[in-house]
């Protein structure tokens, strides 16, 4: 297990490299996906990489402070950390990231750094739509959070751990050992959450701001920008790792990785098709209510 | 028995002076009532051996009490009739 | 010994002489007067002297002859003390009697002297009629005393009073002489030592004398003629009154006392303890101080009378006779210095038109009278009370205790409410200078602290340590004249000095506590250098209250512990009452403070502390829910929002972020003398998780609404201590650990955000964090303290805060509390709302041109927060700096679940590196730092409005700083759980309390005669009452 | 009427109380062990034919101090309430004027004289026959009392009424001493010869103290009724 | 138990006495007039100072003054109780200064142009 620290630096570098392609591969085609869903013809699949390039790319940028510079910093660090502290091949020394730092807690806490992040960022731009923004997805958070907890906590008393390495190791053996089939209301309950956390419809109206220019970031533009639409990428990969690593077995090399989280994202993007909006309290006493209700059950029938 | 028989009838004098004097609406018929019992209640103590007491409760219970009493009356301007001026400042000769 | 009878030949004399000398001139009258007051107070303090120094009590016969045929006084401890008291009393309100006393007729000055005398026969005669004879001395002696200065509301009272009073003495007489016919004397002793007393007849005689002496003494509900004296009455009047009356009043019924039938004095109990509840119900309802002050003067007189007729009946206590006299006596001697002083003051006071607020030296002694006669330490109240309590806890009374420790309570809100706004007084008003009138309540104040002092220190706290709050509260005081930043030096060195002179005697549990209460405190006196000038009272308080801190951690004994805890109590309060308009919160603290402190009391007087079997069963709960009291778990929690958020600023931190861990510690303690176990047994332990987890819950709920800076910051202490009982209930290792790791953190965060507070608070002058916005560029370190510390409370990584989350969830997932990790997670996640919106509306945004000149806080606040923030990055690089103490402080009581591997932490269910977690986001930030650097072209700063405004531009910051009501779509979701339930609760219940209290001052309606037919209806129930008990 | 009823109720409680007591005990065959004592005692101990002076005086006379002491706080209690400047009577203004004939102006000059004299005679003679300070006191000040009736416009001299009042008193604690230092305690009679039982000049002392009571008590009855009338300044 | 035997047990003075007692505290209760409460009060003494008296009557007995005729030995066989006689004596030296005192105020507050009945004095309650 002891890795020189420089070799692990490089490993996760390689890692980091795989999954922010793969994350922003992963965007490109849903956004197709679902244009043809839709009946449109779409984007390119490599929309993303253009945005991200032409975005750095730009020769101007204007600023509101130091801590406007900072929250793409923030949030790009949330993101790369949050998947730094996920391994996401089971027993792969590569993919094993800096796993070794924490468990799932750590995770799960991380992922707040770079929302706390930007959100000041965002907030010291001085335009209302970020502060109504950051409002309403930190009121939907805290929400969302409850369902998804619970299910975590099912998740822990199933296999006795929080350690993620540990987790995945008891699902080896096949699709019956997966939590999705051993305890399916966990993996229901941390679903819902997923649509919240990922201000998918019909949980979007935290991004609605931003639709008008564009949200808790309405003041980015140029090189900040690009740091914000490479995170999402890599976070979005993070979390699907995430998902997949609790709740679908995890994986034992990188292609199985990317079909199952290919998979999960699906779920999400064709749910979100098909629901209208919900206003942030409608959304917060949703997520309060059967999700949560689905997490308590699920946590009762691991405690059995 | 025949003292006790005086100090009986004395006793009932005592008692109906007394309710009168509780009951009458002339304050003066009170204040004199009220002397009356003292002065029956001097009379009893003389009966029962008690000649100091008796001569104090006539002198001063029946006798310079009274005095006080009507001295007091005359002062604070009272009206004889027990319910005249219950709420006051009806009294204001010469004050402020 | 000198024979009692020369005094009263001396004060005869003088009394018959006085016209004689009046023409000579008033002053010589008086000084005739106060001087033969002053003999008594002399031969009373000479015989005391005597007879505590091992000498006999003395009898005196009268004309050659001694008891049976002749009337006798005896000179003994208690007569010795009630003649000290009756003269001291006299000379204390001579300061507020003599100008009147000038002016008015001689009769005046006769009546005080008869008075005075005729209390004095009182208290030593042995002889019952004689006993009478002075009755009526002093009775005479009180009405003329009363009308004396012709104030007409007196005259009425006057009136009122002598109805009573003839009741009184004729059921009296019928008593004596029904005793004289039985027993074949007047003699007390001789009456006493007989049987002939014991039959119907003599029982029905005894009831006589007994039913007029109780109502001389005032009882519920037969008391309305002597509230309607003390209220109207020259203030040095209603002192000797309720002073000095009093005093021999009581000492009357403690000689009849051997007369006295288990029936009697299970009267006098019950009616002494309805008349000590009902006079306070009624007080509480009173806005007239001088009423007040009455009626909380007849509830203290039932008090005493209960407990003397208590300790006779059944041997309350130890038996002795020694218990009563030290109880008794000792209330006794609290009611009477503390009500005559503030009989003085109140009527100095509220006698004057000025409204303004008091001079520092009335205040103090205001203070020390209210805080004495509430019963607070170090008074003499305070000593009797925990006796009391004791006893009263030992032999299972456990409704009387209720009563006493209520009715305390109720005394307590309404005297502090009066003391809370006479000390504010009203805005603009010049302050109300005392004069020649603060002698007697200041002198008061001093006996009182004397007494209180040499009585603790003599008795059962001879350790000086626990005095030091209380030594550096004066100290302070005397030198507040010097400059403010002066005195907070001293305040801090003060608290390092108290520090390392505990230390050695402190456990690891208070070591590890001193550094968070002292260094707390010490810090807090630092950062109040902020403001120059004396801030008058700020200091004294402080270091009072960080001391006592230190004392509670030093405390060996419940007493002790109690003693300190109180301590505590008061200065603390005292300092929430010094803030700006700090009136009502004051009163709100007080009164929980005391709630919890008097449950706390009544379980430590249980037995609640020895690690017994009484500790392990509910004295040990009554404990525990006095310590939650003071923790401020959600449903009492109602005080501590406003008492953080109007005190001093520094104040507020001092509270949040160092004084709300005392209560933590003392659970810890208690938990440690049962063997790290909660009393109660297993459920206790579940439902304080519970509670813990609501508490935390809902501040970080009620914060989130706020606007109030510190009000947000209030509530999410409120929410934080939540998380720290949460863990603390799971009574395991990793609890354990996880709730010390809390408070040490907590503290740690707690500080940062008030002292940054403060710094805002000082330089925008306005709490409302809408009025604020974008003040990052102008108190950039301010903004990088706040931001570490809602990093750290949100927890975070790589910050410590994580540390505290990671070791929450591993107890309450390791402990099966599935429920409660959850809910936990939402009420952490609710505290990001309120943690970003604090920075947010203040430091980001857009900022107010208003606030344009605003610079960056004064250093006595930045550099403590420098501080705070290399320690915060300290331990979270390290985490074993904190964790290591910790482990070792928790030890193997519990069956080991946590343990470090090098840097890495591991629990039963997972493992965390602080370390690494540092290393590896350190590494990715400066990653994404270099790439953000190394691609920013050409930036430019904007001016303030130049943002992408849907087309238009903004001229206001008040239109695009979106702060007002920030979270409403969440109140909209969620609003119903903060609904302010506990609020309306104690509402309804003070409303409820209040309404007793309204319903039964109905009876005091006025009406002379309706007081007399009080007083003869008292009689008859009474009467009826012997006959069934 | 819910006060009739009340009051009905607390007048029959203390009925309740009362009665059995009062009636309960019935009459005394003999005396007891104490009033033994003293009739057998007092006239050998202080030579007083009155035993009921014997105890008022001596045995029991710190309570009659204590009584004087009553009565002198009354006297300054009226005195202070009711002087003509709380009353509201103008400095001119007479009290009252009764119109009184020159017989009876001349008729209570002489009743006056006479009923002075005899309450001297009772005070003098207290320990001897019925009577004694307080009664010969009552007298006297019926006596002042009729001259007031007979003479409106005149006044008592406040003077020397304030004087006879204080230095009885005086002279009656002075007593009280003078048996402290002289004989075997505070108020004992026995610093002047006891003499023979029966004789005006017996008693010890006990004559000069119910002659200085009936002093001050007539001085502070008379006190009294001059400030009832109005005459205080 | 004869009626007679009942009677003559008991105490006739101290019958009386206390039923004036009641009767005063009835008047003390029942009559608001300020002059009729001190009245009520004066009859209320004079009952008590009967049944304080009471205890010292024994029937046939003299008064407690020795005359030249009787030595002292004799006279405790003779004579009635001196003890009440000599409180009594206090208790209406007492209570005159008590009635002159009450009636003070009476007339000082009826001069400050206060009512006759005491129902008119009830300013300061609650």
């Amino acid at each position: 297990m002891e890795t020189g620290i420089l070799v692990r630096v490089g490993y996760a570098l390689v890692s980091l490299f795989v999954i922010t392609n793969y994350g922003l591969l992963l965007i490109g085609s849903m956004a197709r996906i679902s244009a043809k869903v839709q009946g449109r013809v779409g984007q390119p699949v490599w929309q993303p990489y253009i945005d991200i390039v032409k975005s750095t790319a730009k020769r101007n940028s204007i600023g509101h402070g130091v801590m406007f510079y900072l929250g793409p910093v923030f949030r790009l660090a949330g993101g790369v950390g949050t998947y730094m502290f996920i391994p996401a091949v089971y027993g792969s020394v590569l993919f094993r990231n800096f796993s070794d730092s924490g468990d799932l807690l750590l995770v799960m806490y991380f992922i707040f750094f770079g929302q706390l992040g930007m959100a000041l960022g965002a907030s010291e731009g001085g335009h209302p739509y970020s502060a109504i923004g950051v409002s309403r997805g930190l009121a939907q958070m805290t929400a969302f959070e409850v369902p998804f907890a619970l299910s975590v906590i099912a998740v822990a008393i199933q296999y006795r751990t929080l350690d993620i390495t540990a987790i995945v190791a008891a699902q080896q053996g096949g699709f019956w050992n997966w939590t999705v089939a051993t305890n399916p209301l966990a993996v229901a309950a941390a679903l819902i959450a997923f649509l919240g956390m990922s201000m998918h419809n019909p949980f979007s109206i935290v991004i609605a701001p931003q639709e008008i220019p564009i949200g808790p970031p309405t003041e980015y533009q140029s090189n900040l920008l690009g740091m914000l639409q490479t995170n999402r990428a890599i976070f979005n990969g993070a979390k699907l790792v995430l998902y997949m690593n609790l709740y679908f077995g995890g994986a034992t090399d990188v292609v199985t990785m990317v079909v199952k989280t290919f998979l999960i994202y699906f779920i999400n993007v064709f749910v979100g098709q098909a629901f209208p909006r919900f206003r942030v309290d409608q959304s917060i006493r949703f997520f309060l209510g059967v999700p949560t209700l689905i997490g308590i059950a699920s946590v009762i029938i691991a405690a059995i | 028995m025949l003292v006790d028989a005086a100090i009986l009838v004395s006793g009932f004098v005592m008692i109906a002076a007394g309710i009168g004097a509780v009951l009458a609406r002339s304050l003066l018929v009170s204040i004199l009532l009220s002397g009356g019992v003292s002065l029956v209640a001097s009379l009893v103590f003389l009966l029962m051996g008690a000649p100091d007491v008796a001569m104090t409760e006539a002198a001063i219970g029946s006798g310079l009490t009274t005095v006080v009493y009507l001295y007091a009356m005359a002062r604070a301007r009272q009206p004889d009739e027990e319910d005249a001026d219950p709420l006051g400042d009806a009294v204001k000769g010469g004050r402020r | 010994m000198v024979n009692p009878l020369w005094l009263f030949a001396l004060s005869l004399g003088a009394a018959f002489l006085l016209p004689l000398v009046d023409r000579l001139g008033r002053r010589i009258a008086l000084a005739l007067v106060h001087g033969v007051t002053a003999a008594w107070l002399a031969a009373g303090i000479f015989w005391l002297s005597i007879l505590l120094s091992g000498g006999e009590a003395m009898d005196f016969g009268t004309a050659g002859f001694m008891a049976p045929l002749a009337i006798v006084l005896r000179v003994g401890l208690a007569e010795a003390a009630g003649v000290t008291a009756v003269a001291l009393t006299g000379l204390l309100a001579a300061s507020s009697l003599t100008r009147s006393l000038r002016d008015a007729p001689l009769g005046g000055s006769m009546a005080l002297l008869m008075v005075l005398m005729g209390l004095s026969g009182i208290v030593l005669t042995r002889d019952l009629f004689n006993l009478f004879v002075f009755l009526e001395i002093s009775a005479i002696g009180t009405y003329g005393f009363l009308g004396f200065d012709d104030r007409k509301p007196a005259l009425r009272a006057a009136f009122k009073y002598m109805i009573a009073g003839g009741l009184a003495s004729s059921l009296y007489l019928i008593g004596v002489i029904y005793v004289y016919r039985l027993a074949d004397t007047l003699n007390l002793d001789i009456a006493a030592s007989g049987t002939a007393l014991s039959g119907p007849a003599g029982t029905a005689a005894v009831f006589f004398l007994l039913a007029a002496l109780l109502v001389e003494l005032k009882p519920f509900p037969a008391n309305g003629w002597a509230v309607d004296a003390y209220e109207t009455a020259h203030p040095g009047v209603s002192a000797i009154l309720s002073g000095a009356s009093a005093t021999a009043l009581l000492l009357a019924l403690w000689k009849i006392l051997p007369l006295l039938g288990p029936a009697h004095l299970s009267l006098v109990a019950a009616s002494g303890l309805a008349t000590f509840a009902a006079g306070n119900l009624v007080g509480a309802r009173q806005d007239r101080p001088l009423r007040m002050l009455g009626y909380s003067s007849v509830a203290q007189v039932g008090l005493v009378a209960a407990v003397a007729a208590l300790a006779r009946l059944s041997g309350l206590g130890d038996g002795g006779s020694d218990f009563a006299a030290m109880v008794a006596g000792g209330l006794l001697l609290n009611h009477l210095l503390a009500k005559t002083g503030l009989f003085l003051l109140a009527g100095a006071v509220e006698d004057d038109r000025a409204r303004g607020p008091l001079s520092p030296l009335a205040l103090a002694a205001a203070g020390i009278l209210s805080a004495a006669l509430v019963g607070l330490p170090p008074f003499p109240g305070f000593w009797a009370k925990w006796r009391l309590v004791r006893a009263l806890a030992d032999s299972g009374r456990w409704w009387i205790l209720a009563l006493v420790l209520g009715g305390s309570l109720l005394e307590a809100f309404y005297v502090f409410r009066w003391l809370g706004a006479r000390t504010k007084g009203e805005a603009g008003e010049a302050p109300v200078r005392l004069g020649i009138r603060g002698a007697g309540p200041v002198l008061a104040a001093l006996l009182l602290v004397a007494a209180g002092t040499l009585g603790g220190i003599r008795g059962p706290v001879p350790d000086l340590l626990l005095w030091a709050p209380w030594a550096a509260a004066a100290v302070l005081f005397l030198l507040d004249g010097i400059p403010g930043r002066l005195k907070g030096i001293l305040s801090a060195a003060a608290a390092a000095a108290f520090g390392a002179a505990v230390w050695g005697r402190l456990d690891g549990l208070g070591q590890f506590f001193a550094v968070m209460l002292l260094g707390g405190g010490a810090l807090f006196s630092i950062a109040a250098l902020r403001k120059g000038g004396a801030r008058r009272g700020l200091y004294p308080l402080l270091s009072a209250a960080t001391l006592a801190l230190g004392a509670i951690l030093a405390a060996r004994t419940p007493l002790e512990f109690f003693f300190a805890w109180e301590t505590m109590t008061a200065a603390s309060w005292l300092l929430v009452l010094r803030g700006r308009d700090g009136r009502k919160p004051a009163l709100s603290y007080i009164v929980f403070g005391l709630g919890g402190a008097f449950l706390l009391m009544a379980g430590l007087a249980a037995g609640g502390w020895d690690g017994g079997t009484a500790a392990a069963g509910w004295p040990g709960l009554l404990v525990l829910a006095g310590l939650l009291v003071k923790a401020g778990a959600l449903g009492v929690h109602v005080w501590l929002p406003g008492s953080y958020a109007e005190s001093d600023d520094e104040s507020s931190g001092f509270l949040s972020a160092a004084l709300s861990k005392a209560p933590v510690f003392a659970l810890f303690a208690l938990a440690l003398s049962l063997g790290a176990a909660l009393p109660g047994g297993p459920w206790t332990s579940r439902v304080l998780g519970w509670l813990g987890l609501a508490t935390a819950l809902g501040g970080a709920l009620y914060a989130v609404y706020q606007e109030d800076i510190k009000r947000t910051l209030a509530y999410s202490s409120l929410g934080q201590i939540g998380y720290i009982l949460l863990a603390f209930a799971a009574m395991d290792q990793a609890g354990w650990t996880t709730s010390l790791y809390l408070a040490l953190n907590h503290f740690l965060y707690k500080s940062m955000l008030f002292l940054a507070v403060a710094g805002v608070i000082q330089r925008t002058g306005t709490r409302n964090m809408y009025e604020m916005g974008g003040l990052i560029k102008k108190m950039p370190v301010s903004f990088l303290s706040v931001l570490m510390a809602i990093i750290a409370l949100s927890g975070v990584p790589p910050l410590s805060g994580f540390g505290g989350k990671w070791l929450l969830y591993s107890t309450l997932i390791g402990k099966g509390w599935y429920l409660e990790a959850a809910v936990a997670f939402f009420a952490s996640g609710v505290a990001f709302l309120y943690l970003y919106r604090l920075i947010h509306s203040i430091f980001l945004g857009q900022p107010k041109p208003s606030q344009s000149e605003v610079r960056e806080a004064p250093a006595a606040l930045v550099l403590p927060q420098l501080l705070l923030m290399a320690v915060l990055m300290a331990v979270s690089v390290f985490p074993r700096l904190m964790l290591d103490p910790i482990l070792a402080l928790v030890g193997d009581r519990f069956p080991t679940t946590l343990a470090f591997e090098g840097s890495r932490l591991r629990s039963a269910l997972g493992y965390w590196d602080g370390t690494l977690t540092m290393v590896v986001t350190g590494g990715v930030f400066a990653l994404c730092l270099a790439w953000m650097l190394a691609n920013l072209h050409n930036p430019q700063s904007v001016r303030q409005f130049n943002i992408v405004f849907a087309a238009e531009r903004p001229l206001r910051p008040e239109t695009t700083h979106y702060a007002w009501r920030f979270f409403e779509p969440y109140r909209k979701a969620l609003g119903f759980l903060t609904r302010e339930r506990a609020e309306r609760f104690w509402d309804a219940f003070g409303t409820g309390a209040a309404s007793v209290g309204g319903a039964l001052r109905r009876l005091y309606t006025g009406n002379g005669q309706t007081y007399a037919l009080h007083v003869v209806l008292y009689v008859a129930v009474l009467y009826l009452l012997l006959g069934v008990l | 009427m819910m006060r009739r009823v009340l009051v009905f109720l607390a007048v029959a409680g203390l009925a309740a109380a009362l009665l059995p007591l009062a009636l309960g005990t019935g009459v005394p065959e003999a005396p007891g062990a104490l009033a033994t004592a003293y009739l057998e005692d007092a006239p050998g101990d202080f030579g007083a034919a009155n035993v009921v002076t014997a105890i008022v005086v001596s045995y029991r006379g710190f309570d009659t101090l204590g009584e004087v002491a009553v009565l002198f706080a009354a006297t300054a209690g009226v005195g202070a309430l009711l002087t003509r400047k709380r009353l509201g009577i103008g400095d001119a203004e007479p009290a009252d004027k009764p119109a009184a004939t020159e017989i009876l102006v001349t008729a209570t000059g002489l009743l006056t004289g006479l009923l002075v004299m005899f309450g001297v005679y009772i005070f003098l003679h207290g320990h001897l026959t019925p009577g004694g300070g307080f009664q010969g006191g009552v007298v006297i000040a019926t006596a002042l009392l009729l001259g007031l009736l007979a003479r409106p416009e005149s006044k008592l001299s406040h003077g020397i009424l304030s004087a006879v009042e204080s230095l009885s008193g005086a002279a009656y604690v002075g007593m009280g001493l003078a048996g402290a230092f002289l004989a075997w305690g505070f108020l004992d009679p026995r610093v002047l010869p006891l003499g023979r039982i029966g004789s005006l000049v017996s008693a010890g002392s006990i004559p000069v103290i119910y002659s200085l009571i009936g002093l001050k008590v007539g001085a502070e009855l008379s006190g009294i009724l001059d400030a009832l009338k109005g005459d205080r300044e | 138990m004869s009626i007679l035997e009942f009677v003559s047990r008991i105490n006739p003075v101290a019958a009386s006495g206390a039923v004036l007692v009641l009767v005063g505290v009835w008047g003390v209760l029942a009559r608001p007039n300020l002059f009729k409460i001190a009245i009520a009060t004066s009859v209320l003494e004079t009952g008590v100072n009967l049944v304080i008296l009471s205890t010292g009557y024994i029937r046939g007995r003299t008064a407690p003054i020795l005359d030249s005729a009787a030595d002292a030995s004799t006279a405790a066989a003779r004579m009635t109780d001196p003890v009440p006689q000599a409180l009594v004596l206090t208790a209406i030296v007492i209570g005159l200064a008590v009635t002159a005192l009450q009636l003070s105020y009476a007339v000082r507050l009826r001069a400050a142009g206060g009512g006759s009945s005491i129902e008119s004095y009830g300013d300061e309650k609650w």
